[in-house]
């Protein structure tokens, strides 16, 4: 146990971090504990924080995807245009809704590794580019008027308390968690993040991992899209804009280095939970939108810098341990 | 050759202790005024440490240390430069965007805020003069070679005008040809008066170059004499505590069928008509000047930068390889030069580098990796090979120099290739270390492996070699059998003089 | 190759003045091409348009520049310029008599007090750039929501000098005005451009983002100046502040919001390397200009109507760094071997990606950073 | 007309999937980029054939006649609304950083001092940019089991999810400054003046702006999403039909976000882009100043002027100036006043929300709810009047 908590020091900072945050909150507010709640907890940032997962192994693999706010707009703008002018099933508009999301992560993945550019002037082209793509289908127009099955399945419970897009989030943790833990493929996204041309020189498919995961990226933002559209009911241009800071934030807060190489999925849902807990938690207490941003903003910078003083006063003393690592430095 | 009779650098009795490790004991030594001072030990003797502290990254425990006579606690590498001691790595910390001039003085431009462009060049070139340096102080320095930023560092140095000068395994990247320019600037330094603490696994460099010679042991100082006294023999006992007669075994035995053949192999304006083959169960030696195009025919054969020209046959059959995953899968193994760039990933673990090329083989349903069978086999390698680390999860960065060596060798064992390319297999590692690299390579060719080995260190080729094919400025200069190559022949042949 | 002259001169080029030449011929190729599709698009009016619009950003993309090439990032631009407006604002509604400079000199001051907070937490606190600037994006934008309760600052209680300060122009020539902000934030590119260039410590930033071990062993005091990067950072964003109430004239709590990234691409397409180490001023300034000149020659195709403009500009930031990046890579590698084309040792260096001690940012294929290798001692 | 979208759809696609197939050579990707910017002119034409084809809502005339009968028909029984209990509420508006909705948020708290009530939460997204933010406050009060929710709906039906989720939670939301289209989940509206109203205030703006020989003028608007601006704009074009309107030339509609500096660019693209350009229209409190502004600055006051919907304090000067010689603009804290009455009233059981419903609100007096003409479905309380100001009254 106290060796897994030595090489998982992050996730025990943070774990301490969200025990801390549900007591308060339980203390604070009456409503909090509710099941309705905890639901809506999850229920009101999901399409976020199913980004954000695919995001860390984007992050990990020493890449970063600006543009995934973006690609959740041009994926939900395609399924509107395509409902609001063809006689097409609405099924096969989702599907072809997400390929389109997942086409807009092939340009980007195949820019960067054939063209050899940084991620992040590639996304943030991106960013500008998928963004004025749903503009261009939507103009000012909101488009709405989805089967009914399809509203319902954003809006209502779908087993239990839990609404489609909850399962969604758990079922991908789950998933995300097993590709990047126990798997080949995580294995490599791991090694490439750490070092690319040691994998390069190791035979592994550098290219090709990194293509597959723009390609995860852009699929899993346009698979967002979709069900932010069915939680809304309907689809403007402006949809999910300025996500992208939120979404990277949770990832770097789980502990990933923006170098790439390392951080957990535990981390990372960790941060989700103690993000969504205070932000859920000040909303309760009326506490204004700004400042929840703001309190996320001192609670990023504080994890790493209060473990990093403590290490610090703690190599100060005599007999003291070695000192903490940090999450990336 | 006379140690000049006024000591620079004194240390006395110092002592440092890690956690459990003593990693230096009660030492002693003391530097001379114009002298080059060998300092040997295998790795974990104690020479990083001792380093350390004298350039001020650590604080010795217990003992004291004497600059010019006066107490010296640099406290930091800054202060150390400032009073006088500066240290040169195996890899040259240069700044690779700024330029040739800019390096060299970067740390201590005295002369107000402003930066004269014109005027650090004219007195970079001054001082790169004085060394017999011949570069261009405008040129950025990550254009350089290594030799080339060694060069440089050697140039900061002087420009600091530094009383001691510690060269920590300079010549581990440097060919012969470049070894010997080097000394010529060491000897330069020599005249200019710094004592020099020279740092290498290379024993023959230690003979060519020192004046006197110290041997550290598991932390504690063994001994400090004029090179004059010492033998080859004498100091590799002292530095492993056992007979030095082990080393190079090379069991003779008939090699089997061709198994890899290359013809007429080129890659624009890098190497051109290169022919050779390889059979099983043959080491073929590759020799020739840092930068002859070695490397890259290398890099050809494993698909990393493909021929352009030329035919790949493997078994009789023509392939084409045009990235490593190719490579792998017909059977070519590249074991890179740059262990830490290239080679290892060095935040993950053992067992995860083991691994790496031959993933897929531990691949169950769902992608899932088999952990087991692949602690089992990364197990078994550590064992055979004898890879000294606190457990199979350590990051590979915590392990020395030679177990790191023996963690690349293991992953690509592992891929059980049949043809092995080894680049520069051996650098960087202390003596126990290497003949335990060559001891394996002479069990992997008698298994019937073809291995192909590139190596700057003329003896080893020579020794490890059935066969040496000479390079020189991209093209084949000549293959040589062992008992018709010399280390004059094969040289002239490297520098073109044949 | 060598023999053709105009080529030899380009070999005798550093790759950053390489590049900024290439974004010199961009903007001209975008205007060129804007010109035959927009009626009067070679007027003087155009051009005050840009120079009077870009200079915020241009005035950022510097700041940008100054961490990003000690290997650091600043997302807390926009908000740091939202604070600084909002302040500075506030301050001359009740002030209106104050002097101009005492108006710049609080915005400047402001900036660098929150930059200095970045620096403080980056170079002593050991928090990495971004973790600290995106918190500190968020945080500050909260100080000044907090502080003006929602209340704005209009243009009807600054003084008249602010109004005016947008269109007062130096000189003028045709229509093609010289207005004094972008005066300003000319001499401003330039006088960074040369202390970055000149002075010790710019050289020493280039050292630290080049290669952060081997500047902590040449005694460079990395954190010292890692934090003035950050409070040059900040004051800069701060006078961009000053620029902004000065262009805008209301400002609102959320002034400059999502000037971070515009600062950061401008940057980064001006050639500034994420990685550190390279790039300039002027080459920041170069992309800046380059962003702007096309999206305000956008808003003015009347064949690319409202909804399209987003999405050709993406295209459009696209195609330019990737001929920008080929462009640039052609010359550098031909002005490189036909340089150094008979030295045995550098000949190998273009070929054999083993022998380079760093990765250079355009041939790097990682997205961030590459992790720094500690060197073994 | 419904085919126009997948034309564009489908166009770019096919660009998309070109760059796909070129990205390995850059020159070949940028001939593919070349293409979209074709395709994209081609669909652009199609969608500008189409616009013009758009908009045919409700008579206003009739809209007019109907507010009038419904009046009529219920002031004789108006429930006065007084203070019985106090009652937990939130007051959400569109975003907390515009200074209208803190303005808004005054009235309210003075109609709960006055009716003894507990003040109503003021929470909301920090900017108006974020267009889904509301939805997270809108659930959380649900939870919280406030009594009443206020709203100022800054998306379109995206908020009716939630609102319908708090309605069948049996809390009443009264949405006032920018309804929720559909109604769903909305009991009432209160709204600050009638729509069509608007349109008619800002087409005799542009005319006395502009005079009789008329001229060319174009609107600067808040985003594109923008419930109510579009309306207004929707209104105001129906109103430009008439023929006593028939000088005036509308000839883009360009949005600034909401955000002072996108609104300077593209006041100024205008200016540049039309030559004739008499006059901007801004129905939005943040585009109309920056517009002016932009203008001031430019010292183009004389060729150009700047009209719409802005707040006295921000717009003063201009006036003042003959810059923008004209603007209109309601009372944000009666608004607020008015919102947080009704939804007292709602919430304690005094009035219902139905069709003929009227009462008393404190100071200002009588007012009944009606269907809302602007809407296929939903209830409204009209507020109004306008207040155009100009030099002689804007203080």
């Amino acid at each position: 146990m106290s060796e897994w908590a030595r090489s998982h020091r992050w996730e025990v900072v943070l774990g301490g971090v969200l025990v801390i945050t549900i007591v308060a909150n339980a203390i604070l507010s009456p409503y909090y504990l509710g099941l309705d709640n905890i639901v809506n907890l999850f229920w009101l940032s999901i399409e976020k924080i199913i980004v954000a997962v695919i995001m860390a192994f984007v992050i990990i693999n020493g890449e970063i995807d600006l543009s995934v706010a973006s690609v959740m707009g041009f994926s939900a703008a395609v399924l509107a245009t395509l409902h609001e002018s063809t006689g097409l099933p609405f099924v096969a508009a989702i599907l072809i809704a997400l390929a389109a999301g997942a086409l807009a992560g092939l340009i980007q993945g195949l820019v960067v590794v054939k063209l050899q550019l940084p991620s992040l002037v590639v996304t943030l082209a991106g960013l500008i580019g998928f963004r004025g793509a749903a503009r261009v289908l939507l103009e000012d127009r909101s488009v709405g008027e989805f089967p009914e099955w399809f509203d319902r399945l954003g809006q209502r419970a779908l087993l239990g308390p839990f609404p489609l897009a909850v399962i969604v989030f758990g079922v991908a943790l789950a998933i995300a968690w097993f590709v990047l833990d126990r798997t080949a493929f995580g294995r490599k996204v791991y090694v490439i993040g750490s070092s690319a041309e040691v994998s390069r020189y190791s035979g592994v498919d550098v290219d090709g991992v990194k293509i597959r995961l723009f390609v995860m990226s852009g699929l899993t933002a346009g698979f967002a899209g979709v069900l932010f559209a069915a939680r809304l009911g309907s689809v403007r241009g402006s949809l999910a804009e300025f996500f992208e800071l939120d979404i990277i934030t949770m990832v770097l807060l789980g502990g990933v280095s923006i170098f790439g190489g390392s951080g957990t999925m535990l981390g990372v849902a960790l941060a989700i939970f103690t993000v969504l807990n205070i932000r859920n938690g000040l909303g309760l207490a009326n506490v204004d939108g700004i400042i929840q941003t703001g309190t996320v903003g001192l609670l990023l910078i504080g994890s790493v810098l209060v473990p990093n003083l403590a290490s610090h006063i703690r190599s100060r003393l005599p007999f003291g341990g070695p000192p903490l690592s940090t999450a990336d430095t | 050759m006379n140690p000049g009779p006024e000591p620079v650098l004194e240390l006395r009795l110092v002592s440092k202790r890690f956690g459990a490790t003593q990693a230096l004991a009660d030492v002693e030594l003391i530097l001379y005024r114009s002298e080059v001072h060998a300092l040997v030990g295998e790795n974990g003797a104690g020479k990083s440490t001792l380093i350390k502290i004298a350039t001020g990254i650590y604080e010795p425990d217990t003992g004291t240390m004497e600059l010019g006579g006066h107490v010296f606690d640099p406290g930091d590498p800054a202060s150390a430069q400032r009073q006088g001691v500066a240290a040169i790595y195996q890899e040259p910390s240069i700044f690779p965007d700024l330029s040739v001039a800019e390096n060299i003085f970067i740390g201590h431009q005295d002369r107000g805020l402003l930066v004269d462009r014109k005027r650090m060049e004219q007195d970079a070139a001054e001082v790169l003069q004085r060394l017999d340096i011949d570069l261009d102080p405008s040129q950025p320095a990550g254009a350089l070679t290594v030799a080339g930023q060694q060069a440089v560092e050697i140039a900061k140095a002087i420009s600091l005008d530094v009383k001691v000068l510690i060269m920590d395994e300079p010549t581990a990247a440097l060919s012969a040809h470049e070894v010997d320019r080097l000394f010529r600037q060491v000897r330069r330094l020599k005249q200019l008066g710094v004592a020099v603490l020279f740092i290498s696994h290379r024993l023959d460099e230690v003979f060519e170059i020192a004046d006197r010679v110290s041997v550290f042991r598991d932390g504690r100082h063994i001994s400090s004499r004029p090179i004059t006294d010492v033998t080859e023999e004498l100091m590799v006992r002292e530095m492993v505590g056992r007979d030095p007669s082990e080393f190079f075994i090379r069991t003779p035995q008939e090699p089997g069928q061709v198994v890899l053949s290359v013809e007429d192999l080129a890659r624009h304006g890098v190497f051109r008509d290169v022919s050779f083959d390889v059979r099983a169960g043959e080491v073929l030696g590759f020799a020739g000047l840092v930068g002859a195009g070695r490397t890259d025919v290398a890099l050809a054969l494993f698909g990393v930068a493909p021929a352009d020209g030329g035919t790949i046959t493997i078994d009789g059959q023509p392939v084409t390889i045009g990235s490593p995953t190719d490579a792998l899968n017909h059977g070519i193994a590249y074991l890179s030069e740059d262990r830490r760039k290239l080679g290892l990933s060095m935040t993950q673990s053992v067992t995860t580098n083991i691994t790496l090329a031959t993933l897929d083989r531990y691949t169950l349903s769902f992608g899932l990796i088999d952990h087991e069978a692949e602690n089992r086999d990364a197990a078994g390698l550590r064992d055979r090979l004898g890879i000294r680390t606190a457990s199979l999860d350590t990051p590979v960065d915590n392990l020395s120099g030679g177990n790191q060596q023996k963690a690349m060798l293991a992953k690509w064992l592992n891929a059980e290739p049949r043809v092995l390319i080894l680049d520069e297999p051996t650098r960087g590692i202390d003596v126990g270390a290497k003949a335990e690299v060559h001891r394996f390579i002479d069990e992997l060719a008698r298994s019937g492996m073809a291995i192909i080995m590139i190596s700057s260190d003329l003896p080893e080729v020579l020794a490890m070699s059935d066969r040496i094919a000479i390079m020189r400025e991209g093209s084949l200069q000549g293959i040589r059998t062992r008992d018709d190559a010399d280390q004059e022949s094969v040289m002239a042949m490297a520098v073109g003089v044949a | 190759m060598s023999s053709i002259p105009a080529l030899s001169a380009l070999r005798r080029l550093r790759p950053d003045r390489l590049k900024e030449l290439s974004l010199v011929a961009l903007i001209a190729l975008a205007v060129i091409i804007f010109g035959l599709v927009v009626d009067g698009y070679y007027s003087g009016r155009f051009f005050n348009r840009v120079t009077t619009s870009a200079v915020i950003v241009v005035i950022l993309a510097a700041a940008q520049a100054l961490v990003v090439i000690s290997r650091n990032v600043d997302l807390s631009v926009g908000s740091t310029v939202g604070v600084a407006a909002y302040l500075t604002a506030d301050f001359l509604q009740n002030n209106s008599g104050a002097h101009p400079l005492i108006a710049v000199l609080i915005a400047v001051a402001v900036g660098a007090a929150l930059g200095s907070i970045n620096g403080l937490l980056v170079a002593y606190g050991g928090v990495p750039a971004i973790i600290v600037t995106l918190g500190t994006l968020a945080l500050f934008r909260t100080l000044v929501s907090l502080y003006s309760d929602g209340a704005n600052v209009t243009a009807d209680s600054l003084p008249d000098w602010v109004i005016e300060l947008n269109g007062s122009t130096i000189v003028s020539a045709g229509g093609f005005d010289l207005r004094t902000t972008f005066a300003v934030a000319i001499v401003v590119i330039l006088g960074l451009q040369w202390l970055l260039a000149r002075m010790r410590w710019g050289r020493r930033l280039y050292a630290i983002g080049s290669n952060p071990d081997a500047a902590a062993q040449a005694g460079i005091p990395a954190r010292r100046l890692t934090m003035w990067s950050f409070v040059g950072s900040g004051a800069l964003a701060g006078l961009a502040g000053f620029m902004f109430m000065v262009r805008v004239g209301t400002v609102s709590a959320t002034a400059g919001s999502g000037l971070e990234l515009q600062s950061v691409a401008a940057a980064v397409v001006g050639g500034v390397s994420i990685l550190g180490g390279t790039g300039t001023v002027l080459g920041a300034f170069l992309g800046a200009i380059l962003i702007d000149t096309l999206r305000l020659s956008l808003v003015r195709v009347p064949q690319v109507s409202e909804f399209w403009r987003d999405a050709v500009l993406g295209v459009l930031v696209l195609i330019s760094v990737i001929t920008d990046s080929v462009l640039t890579r052609r010359l550098s590698r031909r002005a490189g071997s036909a340089g150094v084309g008979n030295r045995m040792e550098a000949s190998t260096q273009a070929v054999e990606p083993t022998a380079s001690t760093a990765p250079s940012p355009i041939t790097t294929p990682v997205g961030l950073a590459t992790r720094e290798e500690s060197i073994d001692v | 007309m419904k085919k126009y979208p997948l034309t564009k759809l489908l166009a770019l696609l096919a660009a998309l999937t070109l760059m796909v197939a070129a990205c390995g050579d850059s020159e070949e990707s940028t001939d593919a980029a070349e293409e979209t910017e074709d395709t994209a002119d081609a669909a652009e034409d199609t969608a500008e054939d189409a616009a013009d084809t758009t908009d045919d809502t409700t008579e206003d005339t009739m809209a007019e006649q109907e507010t009038e009968d419904s009046e009529a028909a219920a002031s004789g029984d108006a429930v006065a609304i007084s203070g019985t209990e106090s009652i937990t509420a939130t007051f959400l508006p569109k975003c907390t950083n515009i200074p209208v909705f803190p303005q808004a948020n005054d009235g309210a708290v003075e109609a709960a001092t006055e009716l003894g009530s507990e003040e109503a939460a003021f929470v909301g997204p920090a900017d108006c940019g974020d267009a889904t933010g509301q939805i997270e406050f809108m659930t959380n009060a649900v939870t919280q089991g406030v009594q009443a929710i206020m709203v100022s709906n800054n998306a379109g039906d995206e908020l009716a999810p939630s609102a319908q989720a708090a309605s069948d939670a049996g809390i009443p939301v009264v949405s006032w400054d920018s309804p929720i289209p559909s109604a769903e989940g909305e009991s009432v509206f209160v709204a600050q003046v009638d729509f069509d109203e608007t349109g008619q205030v800002m087409a005799d703006m542009a005319r006395n702006i502009l005079g009789d020989d008329g001229g060319q003028f174009a609107i600067l608007s808040a985003t594109p999403e923008a419930a109510n601006q579009n309306a207004w704009i929707a209104a105001m074009e129906e109103v430009l039909a008439v023929d006593d309107y028939a000088n005036l030339e509308l000839v883009d509609t360009v949005y600034g976000n909401d955000v002072a500096e996108d609104s300077v660019d593209q006041a100024l693209a205008l200016v540049d882009s039309y030559p004739d350009l008499e006059l901007i229209m801004a129905p939005t409190t943040v585009g109309i100043v920056a517009a002016a502004q932009a203008i001031t600055q430019e010292g183009l006051c004389d060729e150009v002027k700047v009209s719409g919907l802005g707040l006295p304090d921000e717009m003063r000067e201009y006036t003042l100036s003959g810059c923008a010689p004209e603007f209109a603009l309601w009372s944000f804290q009666d608004l607020g006043y008015l919102a947080y009455y009704v939804a007292y009233g709602l919430a304690t059981g005094q009035i219902e929300a139905v069709e003929g419903q009227s009462f008393t609100a404190g100071r200002m007096g009588d007012f009944t709810i009606e269907a809302d003409p602007t809407r296929d479905a939903g209830l409204r309380v009209l507020m109004g009047p306008f207040t155009v100001y100009n030099e002689s009254n804007v203080g």
